[in-house]
């Protein structure tokens, strides 16, 4: 198994990177799916409160297929194996989270190009891309209690580290996704329930939470500090 | 769980594989998870396509056949179908005359239908797109995303389905759709919470003796919060909660819809009072339809939906339809 | 309580009220209790009359019209029908050529029927009787006043009606009747208990994780209280009671019918089980109707009822039918 | 008002009476509906138990009906008192218990003849014809935990007495009503329970408990004893 390419065979240290290959793009993909998988629960719990319960079902049942995807091979760029991933969730979820996830793994991985190497800071400047794309498909801002409330300070701190701290990336999400219980829900189902929404967390924001320190263990792996 | 379930991850294709021994009449591709008509396309008509999450049976997939939908793509339960459904959907039921996408307005079903809908159009299909926010109950909500679409749905269904039933082009089509869509109101009312398969228990709480009015088809939340009221006291607040909002004082299509536990014993006692309400209020109705149409799983309680009618929307209600979940006519 | 009423003691008033509203083309005499086709009585045809106690609706008021009953008598909830209504409701219907009663086999129904049928025919109305009992479930207790009368009722009202719809005299449709009867075979399964308005909670305790195999339509008990099993093993256990007693190997008409408080889209899933066994049964499935028909106000579950179908039956069942709870053909 | 005519006035003492008139079978009536009114709940209990839950409805609505029609005009006889009533019950109870309950009383009163008063002994012959006639309707046997199990040893006690004590006819119909609690139910809804059923009391059986009790109450209501 490749991975960042300058250590090789997958080992990365989260640290310096040259940049990282397909391998590495479809071990975050695996570790989503992980995530996904044993978090499902909690997921659809945080989705019962504030929406319909169907959160962690909708996750798994993406990741799974994205899985099975790469099972039958892995693309070749990290743009692919994103927008492979992005059009498989698009595909298989369904609800708000399906177009909007797959909004963004599709957009990331389309704004890496066909590089077959990609380094930290195109990551990071391309996971913001795709951010963008999901703040404009689904019309929520900073602060509506929504995925965005996780990923945007991830990115944010990605890019700060120059694309370098994929586990400043993972704990800002965690942040940013335990801070939207505070938030009232200005987006999405969840938005019924006016100021009820406030005092639960958000599950997409969960959720990316998860996809972030997925990140940050196909990163880290090596280091056994995921 | 008292529920009749294998697991809850095969609920919808067991359904639909149900739905296939059932009716003959429709094509079910339980792999693409699409219900269409056995004879579609058909030539020269305008095709209707819907879809939403499962759970509200028998909208969608009971609605699929002569007079009314061409296809339906039923999701997970909650949970909006993918793209891929209706594009599938669209390309089995398109003569070339168009195809019309009838959304209930909830992010996930507006996202998935837009996505299906460039992807469509790519595919050279002709669309429109009919969005359908009918809940008056959270209009109040100064975050809320638009009205839910609830009731609604089964007007517009029926009434464009007549239409284009009656070789109107697409546009004719798109536009009494919208017309329907936009000039009717409902509002609902839960006595008690409805269970997901996936939870495996009630969505939310609501004790015995409390009821939620202006409830969501998916359990949202509505107004408030109330003790329990009589079935008189209910119709009022429901019917004046629909009327303040209707935008017109021609005589009206009533909905009176159960949530999927009410007995129909209550639900005509429902309706009594819905009519005697309406008396009251002096707006003439037109027609009553009663039943368990746009369901949520389990929930008790009931939703009351107006549509104001002219002679041409009659005449497009009384039109034959021979559906699993609602004919005549034929 | 969850219940959608006013009070319990007005709660079958309530409803006619409410039938009246939403079904012109009925008549619903709200003070004598009684449901009848608008265009009654049809002069040259036989007429069928049915009744019960409340709660299992759309049984038997929303199977007046064309093609089935010509009236319908609604008890208390629950509770059969007095003789009087019946007595009307014949009186109403009698075009000269007869009145078939068709009775469910419940003591009181029995009773008050034979008092209403001593009664006409004092008035110079000629009279037949059917006796439907079809519940398989408690034919091994010893002690049974015979079978219970459950979904076969929708069949032979069905089958029956649509024979006086083509003029066959009174002593035909009542033969055909009892065919039906005495072929079809039931057995139903309680997934929660029913409450009624009078009770105000449910009638029996059955916890959740917990079903009765072979309920009655009143909750009464059935064969076993049984751990929770899934759609599939419940769809085993119920079609293999139906098949141990069903006196024939024709193909059959099948309903799988929901006891009021299951949804849609779970009915679909045992619908598609129950064809699963009898296709393993080798038993094969003329027609299938699926959905909540002879209920129980809101009990989760559902029951199958098969009948034995020739080719005069399978025209019968098919012929046009004009009622608020079964329409097709018309 | 009369009654118990040797004694005027409907101050019957229950004992050695020449006989009843129409006033007095009235206040039985009444007593009926006042005991079924205030009884129902335990009757619809009863029948929950075993039954549908109905029994106390069906009770009270019937024998309202019978008070309503009995404050329009007292019948002249006896007989046409009873047979009032009972056509009564049969046109508003509906259920099992209306043409049952029907039956026993127009039979009794169809038995009593168009005498205008009648003795002790005339009633306990024709309450006994009137239960006969039930059980030939019902097809019920002694035992098979039916209403029939507290008025057959009413009936028996009466006759036993005379046709004198209508407080022993009281007392069998209760004792018989609470014997049905160990019979298992042969006859009616109750009967799908078999040996189930065994255990409760019997709601129909409770019922006519009420009824002999406000015959007794009818007859002794001078001596405060009921
Ligand atoms: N307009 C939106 N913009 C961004 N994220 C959204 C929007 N609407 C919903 N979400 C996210 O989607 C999550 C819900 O996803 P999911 O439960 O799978 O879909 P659904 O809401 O259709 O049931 C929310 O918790 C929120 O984070
Ligand atoms: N065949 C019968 N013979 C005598 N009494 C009967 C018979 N069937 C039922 N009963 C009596 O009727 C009572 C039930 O009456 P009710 O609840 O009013 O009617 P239903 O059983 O129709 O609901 C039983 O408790 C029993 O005492
Ligand atoms: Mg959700
Ligand atoms: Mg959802
Ligand atoms: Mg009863
Ligand atoms: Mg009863």
């Amino acid at each position: 198994m490749s991975g960042k390419v300058t250590n090789g065979a997958g080992e990365g240290t989260g640290g310096s990177a040259e940049g990282w290959d397909a391998a590495f793009f479809a071990r975050w993909m695996r570790a989503a799916a992980d995530a996904v998988d044993r978090e499902a629960d909690r997921l659809t719990e945080l989705d019962s409160a504030i929406g319909d319960a169907d959160h962690g079902g909708n996750m798994r049942r993406g990741f799974e297929a994205v899985r099975s995807e790469l099972d039958e091979g892995v693309p070749a760029t990290p743009g692919s194996v994103l927008m492979t991933a992005g059009r498989k969730l698009v595909s298989t979820v369904g609800g708000a989270s399906g177009p909007l996830y797959g909004t963004l793994l599709r957009r990331t991985g389309k704004t890496l190009g066909d590089a077959e190497v990609v380094t930290g800071e195109e990551l990071a400047g391309a996971l913001s891309a795709g951010i963008d794309a999901v703040a404009q498909l689904g019309g929520a801002a900073a602060g509506d209690k929504t995925m965005l409330d996780a990923l945007r300070p991830a990115a944010d701190a990605l890019a700060d580290s120059g694309g370098k701290d994929l586990r400043a990336a993972r704990t800002a999400a965690e942040k940013g996704a335990e801070e939207t219980t505070g938030l009232q829900a200005r987006k999405g189902r969840a938005s019924y329930l006016g100021e009820r929404s406030i005092g639960h967390q958000d599950p997409g924001a969960a959720s990316a939470a998860l996809l972030m320190a997925a990140l940050a263990e196909a990163g880290g792996e090596a280091e056994g500090s995921a | 769980m008292r529920m009749l379930i294998n697991v809850p991850e095969t609920v919808v294709p067991d359904a639909l594989r149900g739905m296939a021994a059932a009716h003959p009449e429709l094509t079910v591709d339980v792999d693409r998870r699409i219900v269409v008509r056995r004879d579609a396309p058909v030539a020269g008509k305008v095709a209707l396509v819907s879809g939403g999450g499962s759970g509200h049976e028998p909208l969608h997939g009971g609605f699929v056949g002569p007079g009314m939908l061409d296809a339906a793509c039923p999701g997970e339960v909650f949970t909006s179908p993918v793209p891929d459904q209706m594009v599938a959907a669209a390309a089995a039921v398109d003569s070339g005359e168009g195809v019309l996408f009838v959304v209930k307005n909830y992010t996930g079903d507006v996202l998935n239908f837009d996505m299906a809908a460039e992807l469509a159009e790519d595919e050279g299909v002709r669309l429109a797109k009919v969005l359908v926010q009918d809940d008056v109950a959270v209009t109040d909500s100064t975050h809320t995303a638009g009205r839910r679409g609830t009731g609604a749905t089964l007007f517009v269904e029926k009434i464009a389905g007549a239409l284009a039933a009656e070789g109107a082009p697409l546009e004719r089509v798109a536009d009494t759709a919208r017309r329907v869509a936009e000039s009717s109101r409902s509002f609902g009312v839960a006595l008690s919470a409805c269970s997901t398969p996936s939870k495996g228990g009630p969505m939310f709480e609501l004790p015995p003796g409390e009821l939620e009015l202006g409830v969501g088809i998916h359990g949202e939340p509505g107004r408030e919060r109330r003790a329990m009221m009589t079935s008189g006291e209910i119709a009022q607040a429901a019917v004046d909660a629909v009327l303040e909002e209707l935008p017109s004082d021609q005589p009206v299509l009533a909905l009176v819809n159960g949530m999927g536990a009410t007995p129909l014993l209550e639900l005509y006692g429902f309706c009594g009072e819905v009519h005697r309400v309406l008396a009251e209020r002096r707006v003439p109705v037109a027609r009553t339809l009663v039943g368990n149409y746009v369901t949520s799983l389990d929930m008790a309680g009931a939703s009351v939906t107006l549509c104001p009618a002219d002679e041409e929307l009659l005449r497009l209600w009384d039109a034959p339809v021979r559906t699993p979940g609602l004919r005549w006519g034929v």
